[in-house]
Formats: C-alpha cells, structure tokens, sequence
C-alpha cells in the first residue's frame, strides 16, 4: 500500500479493484492522473475486499473510494459496501466506481440507477471513461464538502 | 494430529521443477477433491476409458497435432456462461455455426478464486431469473456429470481455459469429464490473476495440474496446455513471453506433460509479430526439446489475438481480428485464440462469437499457402535480436535457478530479471517500461533489470528517440498510456 | 437538311486521340444536352463558380491530391439508391458515420442505358411506394437541382460512379451540380458494360466527357477520372488491366483530364497483389508522365476490392474486406475503393456500408507507417515481370496504333493484343484463359493473343504446373470455374 | 449468336441476360454446364432485350428460355415475356430465370411466387444456384412434356 501524500493534498482517494476481479489496467491509469491531479492515492490493487476498502479509509482518513470492476461481477460485491462505511462510521465518504460494471451492456441510465440509489454510491462511470471527468467530479464533491463542513463548523462556533 | 507434527509446522517443499512422488500427489489429491462436494465425482480410470472411447480428433493435443501436420490452422473462440443450459447451447452453436475446431469452457471468476458457495448462489439465481450471472462457467459446480453434458454436445475437444492461482479441483473436474486441454500456467497466473501469492505456491498448485496430467498419459490419454508465458494486456515484448513459456513448459514437461501449444501476442506491428511468432518457436524448441531433451515434446504456436482493450464498435473490431488473422498466417502459427468482435462490449452473444471465426476462417482460408510469401530484412533481424534477447534472459534466469526452471521463475522475478509493467501481482517488479516507435512496434523504455543484451537496448532505444524526435516531444508516461487505447482508438501510433 | 448533306452520311470521324476541336464539342454538346429534358438546367459557367465556392477538400482531385501528400490512405464505398431522399440520407450516413473520405453515387442502369422514361416511372413508383426500385440513384432524372442537393448534404467530395459507353448526359449534371470526379473509361466499359458498342465508338462518347473535363480546367475547376483499365470479374492478371489503364489515361490526357486514380484489384496472393500496386503504379507513370510528356498529371492508385462474387455471409465478407485492407496499404496504396459487406446479399443497407468503412478505417489505422515493412522477392520479382508484360503489351498496341492511344485500343482488341477473359463485348475476342497457382496467384493458363514476354509466360506455366502436379489432375475448365467461386466459398484454392 | 448442335441433343436452349443487365458470368457458366450435359444451346449473351429470346426461340425451335437477371430489375424486365411467348405461337416453352432477382434478398418463397405464378416463368433459382440443379429440372421437364406430346400424338393418331 503507497502511503498518503502529504494533507497539503487536493484529498485522498482508496483506489482498488473490488472482489474476485484482477483487471487493474484501467484503475492504475485512474491512479496516476490521480497522482498527478494532487490528490494522494491509497492503493489496494486487484482482488481487494470491502474490509480492506473501509481499513484503508479509516486508516487514512480518506475522503474517497475508487471501486473499479470490470469483470462482471460488480453486482455481487458491491452491494453492501455503503452500509459497511456507515457502521465503520465513515458514512458520509464519496464512494465512485467504474470499469465494466454488469455482464454485457445494458441501458447504461438503468444501471447507473441501480448503482446509486440501489446501493447508495455517489457516481458510477461507464466503461471508456477518461480520467478527467471523474477527476473534476471529485475535485468538486470534495470542495462542496468542506463547504459544508465549513460552514456547519461556524454555525457551530 | 501428533504433536511431533505439530511441534514442526510443515515446511513448505523446497521450490524445484522435480517430478512429485505418488505420495505427494495422492496426498495433495485427497485434500483437493474435498473441496467441494462435486469432487467425489472424480475417478480417474474410468475417465481415461471415457476420453478413450470419444474420436481421436475429439482430444485436444491430437488435434493440434493434425493442425500441424496437415497445415490446417485451428481456430478457438474464448467462451462460457453460467448455466449448463446456456453453456452447452454455447459450445454447440460455436462448433456447428462458427466451425471452431476447439471449443473452449472459461471458469468464471468466483470458481478461479474457489468462491465455490457464492459460485453456486450466482448459478441457481441464473437458472431462476433465466439470466447468465456470472462470468464463465462454474465447472465445480456443474461437477463432472454436468461438464460431460458439454463434452458430449459436440465432436470437436474442450479446452477448459482457467486463469487462477488454485487450479486444482476445476481441472480435475474437466479431465474427468472429458475435457483434454487447459489454459497454463503458474507464470502468467501469478502475475495477472493474483495480487499476493507466491510464485512459489503458484508453482506447487500448476505441478499438481501437471502431474495429474502425466497419471492421464501413464493410463493412454493424452492432456494438453495452452502455455501463456507472461502475456500481458498492454504493449510488451514478446520475448517476455517466450522466456517465462520455456520455464513454464519446462516445469510441465517435468510432471510428465508433453502436448504444448504456445502463446504468441498480437502487439500491431506486422514484421515483430511475424518476428514474435518465429522467435518464439524456435526458442522453445530450442530449450525444451534440445537443451532439456523432452524429445517427445509437441510444441504449436499459437497466435493471440490483441489482448488489451479493444473497441466497442463491432465493425472496428472485425478490423482487428481479421488484421490479426493475417499476420498469424503469414507468421505461420498453428492456431487462433480468437476474441470476438464484442469483445469491447461485454461477455459476447453466441451469434457474434461465431461471426468472429466465420472472418477468421475467411482470411486463413484466402491465405492458405501463403505462409511463405512475404519476409524481409526487417523480419529477420527482428527475429535474430528477439532470439539473442531470451536467450539471455533464460540462461540468467537459469543461472540463478542452478539450472531448475521453478527455482530460476521464483529467483528470476525476485531478481526482476523476468518482469513485466502492469502485473496484479505485487511479486513483479513492474521495472519494465514499454512504450511503441513510430511504426508501433513494441521496445524498451526502460527494460528495468531485464538483461536485455546491449545490441538489442540500443536498437530499441534509437528506434523511440526516433519517434520522440518525428513528434517533437519525449516518450514519457503519457505516451504509456496512450499505447494502451491506441488500438481501441483504431490506430498503433498517432502523434 | 442540304442534299449535299443527305448523299454523303456523316462519315465516322478517325479514331483518333486527338484533342476535339470546339466546333465537335460544341455540335455534340446541343445533341447530349437535349436527351432530357433536366439537359436545360446545365450552365457549364454557373457551375465552374459553384465548384469554386465548395471548400478546397470537397473536390475529389485536390482531396486524393492531399491524401497522397499527407500518406492519410482515404476511403471510398459504393452507393447509389433510388429516391433523393434516400440517397441523400445515404451519403450522408457514410460521410457522417462511416467518416467516408469521398462519398460515391452510383448510377443506376437504366440511367446507363439511356432509358431516361423507364427510369422515371421507376423513380416515381418508388416515391409513392416508398420503396427503392432502381439499382442506382438516376441523376439525369433528378436533374442538376437534385443532384446539387446531394453534394450539399456532405463536406466530402462526390464522385460519380456510371459503367456505361454513353456517359455524356449524366456527366454533364453530375459536374453541374458539383460532383468533381467520374469512374472511367471507354475500354472498360465497352468490355464489360455493353454487347455490340464498338472501341471507337466508346472512346468517342468518353472523349466527350474528357473534354468537358478539359472545360472545366479551363475554368480552374479541377475535375477527376477513376480509371479502370480493363479489370475484369473473375481471376485475371492485373498487367491487363495495366496496360488498359494506360490507354484510357492517354486518351483521357489528351482532352485535358490530368488528375487520375487508377485501379489495381484485389486477386488474392498477397505478393502478386502488392506487386500489382506497384507495378501499375510504375507503368502508368512511366508512360503518361515520361513517355507521352503528361509532367502535370497527378497520379493515385486505388486498391479496389475483389470484385467478383462474394460470400453472402457478411461475417465472412468482414474477411475479405479486411484482408484487402492489409493487402492494399503494405502495397502503398492511396485509396481504397470498398465493396461492402453485404455485397454478396444485395445493395446495401447504409449501416452495413458505413460498417465496412469502419473495419478498413481500423485495419489503415493499425497499419499506418507500416508500409515498407514487408517484401521479399517475391514480390519483387513479381513487379519486374508485370512491368515487363506490360510494357510488351503497349507497345505492341502502340506500334498497331501508329502512336495514337485511341487507335491502338481499337486495334489492339482487334489483333487481340488486349484481351479479357468473360467480357460482355462481342469485340473483346475472349481467348485469354486464367487459372490460379497453389497459392492462389493468377496465371495465364492460355495468353490467347496477349504477347506476353516467354519468361514471364514460362514462369506461369511452371506455376500452374506445380499446382497441377501437386494435386494430380490437369487445369482445365472446371478449375477456371471452381477459382471464379472460390473467394466466396472462403478460399483462394482447395484441391 | 452461337449455332444450335445437332438435333440428337437433349433439347434445346436459348440463353441471355435480360434487359438493362451485363452480368454475364453466371450465365456463362451456365451454358458451359448445359451444353457439357448434353443440351444445344443459343446464346445471346447480356443485354438481350424479350423480342431477342423470342426470335431466338422461333428460330431454333428451342425447348426452353434461361433468362438470367443480377442486376436487381428483373422485375422491370420480365414481366410480359410469356405474353410476347404467347402471342408468338410459342406460348408452351419452359422459361426459367435465375441470378439475383430482386433488389437485396427479400424471403425466397415471396420472390418465387411473384415469377411464376405472377408472370407466368415455370422455375425461378435463388442466387448462388449450383448448374446441376436447374439442369436436372430441366431434362425431368423436356422428358416430361415429349412423353405428354408422344401421348397426345398416339392418342390423335
Ligand atoms: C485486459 C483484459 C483482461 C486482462 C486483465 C489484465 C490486468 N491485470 O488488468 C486479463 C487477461 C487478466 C483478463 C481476465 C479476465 N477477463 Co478481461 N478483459 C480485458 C480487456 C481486454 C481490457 C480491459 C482493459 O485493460 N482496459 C483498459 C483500461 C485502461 O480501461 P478501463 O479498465 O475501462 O479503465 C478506464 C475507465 O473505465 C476508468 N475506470 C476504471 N475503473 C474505474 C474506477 C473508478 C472509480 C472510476 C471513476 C473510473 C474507472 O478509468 C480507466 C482509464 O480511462 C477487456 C475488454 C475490453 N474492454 O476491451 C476484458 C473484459 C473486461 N474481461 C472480461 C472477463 C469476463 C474476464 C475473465 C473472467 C475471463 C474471461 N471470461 O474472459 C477474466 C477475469 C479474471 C478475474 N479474476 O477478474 C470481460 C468482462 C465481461 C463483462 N463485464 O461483461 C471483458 C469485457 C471481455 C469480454 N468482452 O468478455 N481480462
Ligand atoms: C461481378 C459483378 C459485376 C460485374 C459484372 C461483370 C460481368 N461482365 O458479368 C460488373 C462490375 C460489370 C457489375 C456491374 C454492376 N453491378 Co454487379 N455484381 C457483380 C458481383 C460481384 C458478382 C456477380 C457474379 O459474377 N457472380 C458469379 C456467378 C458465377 O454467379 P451468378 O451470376 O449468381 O450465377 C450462378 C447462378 O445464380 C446461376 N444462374 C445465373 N443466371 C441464371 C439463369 C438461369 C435461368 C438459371 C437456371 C441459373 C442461373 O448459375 C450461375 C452458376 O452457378 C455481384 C455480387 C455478388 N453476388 O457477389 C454484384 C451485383 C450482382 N451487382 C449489382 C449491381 C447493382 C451492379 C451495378 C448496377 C452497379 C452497382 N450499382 O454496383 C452494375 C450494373 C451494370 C448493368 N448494366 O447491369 C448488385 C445487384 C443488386 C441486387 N440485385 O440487389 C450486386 C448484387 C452487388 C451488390 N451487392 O450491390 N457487377
């Protein structure tokens, strides 16, 4: 595991390929224009579980997962992660995945619906997704964020 | 358990490419097969009467030995869905439609990471909602009475295609069922489809694999590997490849295995992969059947398809496969391993699977004896500097291994001497970096501790800075990843 | 009508390539225009400054002119449908989604034949019908005002594709409303287009249309010719259809014409394929630029597809297009001229066409700069040989003519100089027979009258005696038969 | 026009490619295999206009018409020969046609009822047709009308 650039960060992200899958092209391209955005990057590698996932946030006080799957079997292990963050008490953290996420290809709205309402994620990618967009998502989720943690602190102040 | 045993936790055997004693085996088998329950399906000699009774030309190395013989090129799709139904209508369609000449049954992934209960929650809710869940094919839970369904559903052989690290129970399952080949072996597997084992381990679970391999030929039945060296799915030399599938046969052979059918991966450049091809068989040949005299060795060549991201448009990815096919032939391989055209899309319909081999058989049919037609300089050095380029890996390799091909894989990834970039395992070093020169042929950025001779390095290195020169910018990481989807984009090389 | 005039007909003028003087185009030109009524609409300056107004790239000369500079291979499909709405919703399909780099409108042939009436009723019954009847889009009935529509509709150049001996009307429109290139010319045409047209005649119909494209150069409109020489169907060396090429561009040249794409066609064997680009590629600018003095002609050639009978599996027809594809770009060539996928089915739907310019599109892309990568003497030889025939062929055609291109085409298929085997013309003597070696190369099996130099007919007689020996029965008919079906029954040559 | 053979042949047969069609080759093929089997054939090559079967046909005292049509306007030009067959005191000779029939390749059944019983053909082939098959029809409907004529002339006599 690469330890966490420094907080002067743009955020820190747990990178990972989730369950039995070992496609780990694709997230280690992610990782690198991760890198290279600024943000510090925490990553599991292939076959990483939903435990090593939660561990590695907590441990780093990450600000967000990146759960990449491209075999097909992302509806058998990513259901569930949502409620694992919660009772690790990391609820509120961005959780995005991305890769192939279903067997064949269906109607990629029904399954972008089934991946955030269905199983509480932030944002779901289809495959062929350059860097970028999930980049400038995050960059923006995590401003809003310490938006809100900002001025939920001064209110409390 | 005694507590002589227990004082003195087993240690693990020490790593060498002998053959294990029946005591081994039958020890290891016992604890293999308790597995799962389908395990105790397995009984060895009645299987060998079974593949006995089926046609010659429905086992697989006597299949490619035909192939070989005859001149006649085999083409093989990849393929497997979750249920028996499905998969067994599968293999059909692509034998009788698609006149593949192996068919292929691919594990899904829960079984190659012995989730056999999840494996079989995944199976029922398939056969519930009539959906195909997972990934491949469940062959443990299937057992053997469900994968013999597949093997007698069609008249040309199986070949069970597996990547893993644990193979034992799934190719247990498939021999016993009839099926004469499997996808190999502890090399490419550790590298790609496992994250922290052990080449070592990985070594000790193939040998099982092989040995049980050489019991089937002790008892008359002849069982094949596909040998994939260390393929990766990005742009790499093939010599890495070659290298690590001379080790990885070697380790077979020493079990007892004899039927071999090498990989040899489209990288785009016409005159390396006609390069690699040559290169590779000659290599192997060279090592596995002079150097270690397994004289009786089959060795085919066969050529990948590109294995990295293609297309997601069907018609772009003809273009690829049917590219592919042409440099086969002209490279003289044996067989295609063939991606389909959706390959880019998701786990393919039958009916585009089939329309894949259709084209393939298409271009090898156009191009039959034609293999000879064209070379060139470009070729031949190519092939002369690949050659120079293994040798010297494998006889350093070799070298630290004190001349045992398991010690030399453990010792010559451990030493990076055998490396390759964008590896799941965390036991390669990922030193290597590889990025394409102006005509998309494959060389060193950086070739980590890779001894690749200085002849070699130094063509390489001119050919990029060639290229880096052409474009006016350097080849840096970016230009990594811009190979990568070169292909998918429809193009080797855009500056 | 002057009695002076009745008692002595109209002789026909000489054969001649002469340039025309203004007095004939002009006569001849009142005659064409009236054959229609949509005649009236054409107005030669209004159009010159309407070619003018169109982006530099939508001309087909400057277009192939800047892929040739730039080495971008462009891609061309077929297509021609009934309806303007249909066919202006087609081109557009092919440039937009098949990233079409000229876009093709083919005439139907009806058009060809000059039954204007028939075409009309045809034209409106698949209006009301909404079906599309004719084999073509019918551009004389649509008149300029139509077809300006359809070269509105996309930024790519049009090329107008007719076979027929009476091009002039169609020619006409199809330059008024802005398309900038038509496939020619007068010997392929009257070989395959027609029954009882004789050369001179056919000539003297095409010179019409070279001249007019003499007009417009004058007006600095570059207009371009698609040269076919005299390929032909079935197997045939594509030296004929060399020398061919040759003649129609000296009689094209000699009106004004000077951007030319000449065909080389897809046979089979990849060696003599590449050797074929080539070779014609060689010859024809040896002959019109340096032996006839054309230094401002500007020179493509276009790799056409196997033009005889295709498979009607499209998944197997994705074979051959691809594989013409690689052959066509290691040979060098500019263009591709692409027959689509469902060629063995029918016309075309528009998504199976644009698929097809999908597939070539990625095989160029893979393939670019790889060029030089491949030859071999095989190949080499093969290029020295087609020169060599080639050149015997012309000049032997030239010395019958007198110097003269048009005289000694006439001549030359009179004295069977030139000759094809399976023309629809009664004037091509049809003695040459054809036969494919073991690798599917052509060969002559009977020259007929074709002075082919004795080594070069030597060596393919050695060929083809190889193949009969290897498979133990003479070539006779039946293998001329079994080599016209063989590409579509997914080979070159099965004994 | 090539010269009928002797009368010993099997029957005699005017071939051509009708209408507006050059596409010569399969009917090239054709006769090879008709007159290799035994037939008499008059051939008219492409472009052959109905007026040019039927002359043809008179003259020769042909058995039967190959009509063959690739182009895709068959159906432009064969509608009415039976008619002009008809009206010629011909009405009785077989006619076939074979080639590519239509525009694309709409369900064959629906194609051939249109040929023959809309316009009168007696045998219609799909594309792709091997020579063998329409010869063997052939023979079997010559022999078949010959055995009817010889019946009719014993029964007159
Ligand atoms: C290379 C490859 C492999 C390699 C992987 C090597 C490795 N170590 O990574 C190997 C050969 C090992 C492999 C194995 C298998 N594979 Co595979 N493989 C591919 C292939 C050809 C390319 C994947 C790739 O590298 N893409 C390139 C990268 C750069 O793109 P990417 O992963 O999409 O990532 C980009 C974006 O998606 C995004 N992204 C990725 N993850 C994330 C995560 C987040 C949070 C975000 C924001 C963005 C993001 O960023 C990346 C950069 O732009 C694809 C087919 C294809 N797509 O062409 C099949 C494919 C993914 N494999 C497939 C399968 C089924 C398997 C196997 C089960 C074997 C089999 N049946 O064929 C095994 C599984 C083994 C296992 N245990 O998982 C299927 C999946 C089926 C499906 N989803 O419908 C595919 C689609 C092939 C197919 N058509 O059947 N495979
Ligand atoms: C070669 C060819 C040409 C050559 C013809 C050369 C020549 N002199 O013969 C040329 C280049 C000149 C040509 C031109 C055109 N062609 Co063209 N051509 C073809 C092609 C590629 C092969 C035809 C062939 O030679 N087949 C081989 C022979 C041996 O097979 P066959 O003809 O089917 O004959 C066999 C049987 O059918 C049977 N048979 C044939 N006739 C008969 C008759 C009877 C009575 C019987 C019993 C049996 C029988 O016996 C033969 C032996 O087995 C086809 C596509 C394909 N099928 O692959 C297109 C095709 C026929 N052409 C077509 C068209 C439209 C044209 C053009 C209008 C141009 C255009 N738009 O592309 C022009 C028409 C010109 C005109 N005036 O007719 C279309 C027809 C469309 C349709 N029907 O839907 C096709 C299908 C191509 C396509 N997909 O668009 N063509």
């Amino acid at each position: 595991m690469s330890t966490p650039a420094p907080s002067a960060s743009k955020g820190t992200v747990v990178t990972g390929v989730i369950g039995d899958d070992v496609h780990v092209i694709g997230i280690r391209i992610m990782e690198y224009a991760l890198r290279r955005s600024g943000f510090a990057v925490v990553s599991l590698g292939p076959l990483a579980s939903q435990k090593e996932f939660v561990e590695a946030a907590i441990e780093t006080a990450a600000d967000a997962l990146f759960v990449s799957s491209l075999n097909g079997h992302a509806e058998l292990h990513l259901p569930g992660l949502r409620g694992a963050c919660v009772e690790a008490g990391i609820g509120d953290i961005l959780i995005y995945a991305g890769g192939q996420l279903t067997i064949r290809q269906p109607e990629w709205s029904g399954v972008e619906r089934r991946f955030t309402q269905g199983m509480g994620l932030d944002r779901v990618y289809p495959p062929g997704t350059s860097p970028d967009v999930p980049i400038r998502d995050l960059a923006a989720d995590i401003a809003a964020r310490r938006r809100r943690a900002g001025a939920a602190a001064e209110a409390s102040e | 358990m005694s507590a002589a045993t227990r004082s003195r936790p087993a240690a693990a055997p020490p790593v060498t490419a002998g053959r294990w004693d029946d005591a081994r085996f039958e020890a290891e088998r016992a604890r293999v097969l308790a597995g799962w329950r389908t395990g105790a399906e397995v009984d060895l000699a009645e299987a060998a009467a079974l593949h006995k009774r089926r046609p010659a030309l429905a086992n697989v190395p006597r299949k490619r030995a035909w192939g070989r013989e005859t001149g006649t090129v085999l083409i093989q799709p990849y393929g497997g869905v979750t249920t028996l139904a499905g998969h067994t209508e599968l293999v059909r369609h692509l034998a009788e439609v698609g006149e593949a000449d192996i068919v292929p049954t691919t594990v899904d992934s829960q079984t190659r990471n012995l989730k056999y209960a999840s494996a079989e929650e995944a199976l029922r809710a398939s056969e519930r909602q009539g959906k195909e869940l997972l990934n491949g094919f469940p062959i443990v839970n299937h057992g053997v009475r469900g994968a013999r369904q597949v093997v007698e559903a069609v008249e040309v052989p199986v070949e069970l295609r597996i990547g893993t690290v644990v193979p034992q129970l799934a190719c247990e399952i498939a021999f016993a069922a009839g099926m004469s080949s499997v996808t190999a072996g502890p090399i490419y597997y550790t590298a790609h489809y496992s994250r922290d084992t052990g080449f070592a381990e990985t070594i000790a679970n193939w040998q099982y694999v092989f040995r049980l391999i050489g019991r089937y030929a002790e008892l008359g039945v002849p069982i094949g590997l596909q040998i994939h060296g260390i393929g990766t799915s990005t742009p790499f030399p093939n010599t890495l490849l070659g290298a690590a599938a001379v080790l990885e046969t070697l380790i077979a052979a020493a079990q007892g295995a004899r039927s071999f059918a090498v990989d040899a991966r489209l990288m785009g450049n016409l005159a390396q992969d006609i390069a690699g091809v040559r290169a590779i068989r000659e290599i192997v040949e060279e090592y596995v059947v002079r150097r270690f005299g397994y004289a009786d060795a089959a060795i085919t060549i066969d050529r990948k398809s590109w294995g990295g991201k293609y297309p997601e448009d069907t018609a772009r990815a003809f273009g690829i496969v049917c590219y592919n096919a042409v440099s086969g032939v002209l490279a003289g391989a044996d067989e295609f391993i063939a991606n389909s055209v959706q390959e880019g899309v998701g786990i393919p319909l039958k009916e585009a699977n089939a329309d894949t081999l259709k084209a393939i058989r298409q271009v090898v049919g156009v191009m039959r004896g034609q293999r000879a037609a064209l070379a060139g300089e470009e070729v031949e050095t190519e092939v002369e500097h690949m050659k120079a380029e293994m040798r010297a890996i494998l006889d350093a390799a070799l070298d630290l291994g004190q001349g045992d091909p398991a010690l030399a894989t453990v010792r010559g990834f451990q030493a990076g001497l055998l490396d390759i970039p964008f590896a799941a395992s965390r036991h390669c070093r990922g030193e290597v970096m590889v990025a394409r020169d102006a005509a998309g042929a494959v060389r060193y950025l950086d070739p980590g501790r890779v001894p690749v001779p200085a002849a070699v390095l130094a063509r390489h290195r001119a050919c990029l800075e060639r290229r880096a020169a052409a474009r006016g910018r350097p080849i840096d990481y970016q230009t990594i990843v811009d190979d990568i989807f070169s292909i998918s984009r429809g193009f080797l090389v855009r500056d």
